[in-house]
């Protein structure tokens, strides 16, 4: 559907993507912040927020360099509106429950570790530059999520019933992380991006491996719910950006 | 005083610390539980004020130093739940504490954070109040808290910069920005004042907190100091510190200044603040709905030690 | 505290504050819409609601026209910060629970109905007329509320509970609507506005008789929070207003 | 046909209206029941999308137009739960079969309301493609159904108006609002296309329910019509229909225009559409959440009933 930018090769859209997810899941971490079940997971989930902010910064900078109209990270975090936010919707999913949040991490982190080890070797330096520096820190996230996954889903009969409860839930949420025909095909053939079946292979092998040793079931379903990445999002993300972007909103151009 | 009781000022008023193990008076036991883990439950509870403008920070670099900063309170916290933990007290039994009323927290924190300017507030003040008190708490007598101290300060200190950076964008920006950085002051100025606690004629403990270098000096030494380095700075940033009554002192050579309000200070620690309810009920609601995976992670702890002894 | 307008007599913040009540808890109620306990509690919620924002639309207008500096109602409700909202910190609470939301709207109703009735003795017709308008319809709000709270007070033993919690709950809350020192004295002087002790008589005198046929015992706490009429809100207000004011802060200038 | 059916069809045929006490077919019983009650739970799931947005309303104004419509939609609700009650179910058992997803909801409330426009969208174009179903509704044989829908299809007509007036004023508006109006017609067209049901070839209850005048006119010949009534608004408005078919045909005297995608229907019909688990859910925690509201008027009329009783 989308790479709108010819000129650009469509990385535009590409770097929103990877800057979109790192902003919303960070987001969601960051309310936890203080509510957590544990003090150690209070210290966790500021820690996971802190870094995906991180990235954030660098991939929406990158994205504004690219674009060239002058949009700094700052703007393009707070300044567009829902539709031109290219987050998947797994990642806008509301913290219903703490277990929700580390099936959803731990989805994603599956996938985020891939696909940086696949942008190491971007043939375009700035991307590689910036997967080289969010790597080691996406490498600790999945090993946490992995980590707590397993140990909640082979944990009480409670903590199993909601680890599978959750992971029904999202599942139908991550098959839109392997469609990249939204995006230009020369990215991948030009090798500034990894080949989508690169990634989903790891991805499906770690994923599968971590929820036999949890105990937990695959889900069966194979509905796939898409979208997010045509700015085609749920009725979360308003919400949220309503709440992210009101300093900026309502003063505008001041200085922080 | 017993011969114990004799050799164990003796040690403290040679500058000797005092570790988990060595035999203790009960009371300073108490004390010292009860001060830690006080000072625990503040840092814990210190995430909420400042949790609530994480999802609003107005640019991804603000954010990601709020979140850098209340990553740092939840490890405050733990240092010092490990510190009491030393002295026989679990942290469950703390929390319960906590949850039931019994324990205190910092009365700071039962106000509320209602612009982006309270968070410059916050640090500036909040965490500069708390540095007057905790610097001297790095020479305390308990060597657990003494070195949990020394860690905490050194972040604190970079905190109350940030802090103090947030007010100076605030106070040097647009003029809606500049009125909510007076505003913070306005608010947070007298409750920060409190936060050394009662003047020492009014204090109860204090004495004997003293003696044993659980305390190091007196509130109103502390709150003075605390004056004395915040008004000018206050005056840097071209803000008004809302007490008609500071000026300089030549001859006590020392700011003079208005008393905070104490009945409010003590109804504020009775519950009646603006957020004594909610700080606690957020607390309650993270800890009852976070069961579940507590008992999870025990349950599989359980198992795999199981299934280790069978292996073994 | 307040009556900054030493021009206008204070007036523009008392306005103000009539308008916020009505928008504010207008937008509480209004959360309820489709989530209601009852279909008939849908209807009722949603009209409530509408009569609220309906008297906002006037108190509003009648503000920006006393402050004479151009705003329109729109502007008022969407471009004010939470430090220039003058709303009573009650209606700002959160929905936690429909019984919340329906004491809260007795004490408010309580108190609503002889403000409005002294109001249409308004020495300004401008005010008068207002509260000639909203007069009836918010009769039928106190009659609502007030009937609910009798049968749900002496209903199950579960419902006597939410009701009596709530009242506990939001009875510091009510202090703050008969402190008219925050107005300038001379709004009462010259008639513009009822004397506090006459519209505080009325309240009590309903509360009390409603809470006694509801089987509910008045909580006994003196203590009083403040607060809203200065500006000085909780939490939650600013959380509302993102919310709220997101299309006007996002697009603004724009037409609807 | 039995001597009875035949009566009940003659008097159909008659166009007399059949009152809830007089006798009726049980499958006529049953079509009915299943229809009204359908209807009755899309009015009433259908307050969750426009609802979605009340609370972000542009305007005072705006904000009271959305609220008087959501009201109006619990309302036409509550009037089809009262048609369907005089054939013999329940409220409650409706709402049960709501709840367990054994009766269905238009499919088109299971898409979400991303933008204000969407507002507009969903005024404009499914109360539009509502009405088109509803006016000959009014002319069903089934006589509280035909009078519920002759005061439903005057409200909905001006909530039509009113979706229409906001897309106006978006398509008129700054870049933003057009795209947002163009982004919504987007969407929002085929999910519209798909409120009149698949085609009647397709279909199967059609014939017995004409034959009933349960239904007045086949689903494509209502979709033609909302077609050839919503393309010149379209271009009216300055919007782009999202389908390069769509053009007049002089032979027909119609446009053509494509088939929705009735595999995205069946999909969302099978509980994957983008909103389904939400909207149901929404409704059932609304349901449990309110169990002590229903339970408490029960008791208190209980009580009065008791102490009346006791009084006479």
């Amino acid at each position: 559907m989308a790479y709108k930018g010819k000129a650009d090769n469509g990385l535009f859209e590409f770097l929103l993507q990877m800057g979109d997810n790192c902003l919303i899941l960070g987001h969601r971490n960051s309310e936890w912040c203080g509510h957590a079940p544990a003090l150690e997971e209070d210290i966790a989930v500021a820690n996971v927020s802190l870094d995906l902010i991180g990235q954030t910064q660098m991939w929406l900078e990158l994205a504004g360099e690219v674009e060239g109209a002058g949009r700094s990270a700052d703007d393009l975090a707070y300044l567009r509106d829902a539709f031109d936010f290219r987050n998947l919707l797994l990642l806008e999913r509301p913290n219903t429950d703490f277990g929700l949040t580390l099936v959803r991490q731990f989805l994603f982190d599956a996938w985020h570790l891939p696909m940086l080890r696949g942008l190491m070797n971007s043939t375009d330096k700035r991307i590689a530059d910036i997967a080289e520096k969010s790597v080691k820190e996406v490498a600790y996230h999945l090993e946490r999520s992995t980590d707590l996954i397993i140990r909640l889903g082979d944990g009480s009969a409670e903590s199993h019933r909601r680890m599978q409860d959750s992971l029904n839930e999202l599942w139908s949420y991550t098959g839109e992380m392997f469609e990249f025909d939204d995006l230009n095909p020369s990215l991948v053939a030009e090798g500034l991006v990894p080949a989508a079946a690169e990634v989903a292979d790891a991805w499906k092998q770690h994923v599968t491996a971590a929820l036999k040793a949890a105990t937990l079931s695959l889900p069966e379903t194979g509905f796939i719910r898409r979208g997010g990445k045509d700015g085609i999002h749920s009725e979360h993300l308003g919400f949220l950006l309503a709440e992210m972007q009101f300093l900026q909103r309502a003063y505008p151009g001041a200085s922080w | 005083m017993t011969p114990e009781e004799r050799a164990f000022q003796e040690r403290i008023d040679a500058d000797q610390k005092i570790e988990p193990k060595e035999w203790m008076p009960e009371g300073y036991r108490k004390t010292l539980v009860r001060q830690i883990s006080q000072h625990a439950h503040s840092e814990l509870v210190g995430q909420l004020p400042e949790g609530n403008w994480i999802t609003r920070a107005p640019t991804l670099e603000r954010k990601a130093i709020l979140l850098a900063k209340v990553q740092d309170e939840a490890g405050h916290g733990l240092y010092l739940y490990c510190a009491a933990e030393t002295l026989g007290i679990s942290r469950d039994e703390m929390f319960e504490q906590l949850h039931s009323g019994k324990a205190k927290y910092s009365s700071i924190f039962n106000y509320p954070t209602l612009t982006w300017a309270d968070i410059g507030a916050v640090g500036w003040l909040v965490d500069g109040a708390a540095i007057m008190n905790q610097v001297p708490l790095q020479r305390t007598s308990y060597g657990p808290y003494a070195r949990a101290m020394v860690r905490i300060c050194k972040e604190e200190s970079f905190h109350q910069r940030q802090g103090f950076h947030i007010m100076m964008k605030m106070a040097s920006g647009s003029e809606a920005q500049k009125r909510m950085a007076q505003d913070a002051l306005n608010r947070f100025w007298y409750p920060s004042l409190m936060m050394f606690g009662p003047s020492d004629k009014d204090s109860v403990h204090s004495a004997q907190s003293m003696a044993w270098k659980i305390k190091i000096n007196t509130n109103d030494e502390l709150r003075q100091k605390f004056v004395d380095q915040t008004v000018p700075q206050a005056k840097y940033l071209g803000l008004t510190v809302p007490d008609e009554a500071v000026q300089w002192n030549e001859e006590k050579g020392g700011h003079d200044f208005s008393e905070p309000d104490w009945d409010e200070f003590f109804s504020v620690l009775a519950g009646n603040g603006p957020c004594n309810k909610e700080r606690l009920q957020a607390r309650v609601d993270a800890w009852d709905g976070g069961e579940w995976f507590r008992d999870g992670l025990m349950a599989n702890a359980a198992k795999n030690k199981n299934t280790s002894e069978e292996a073994a």
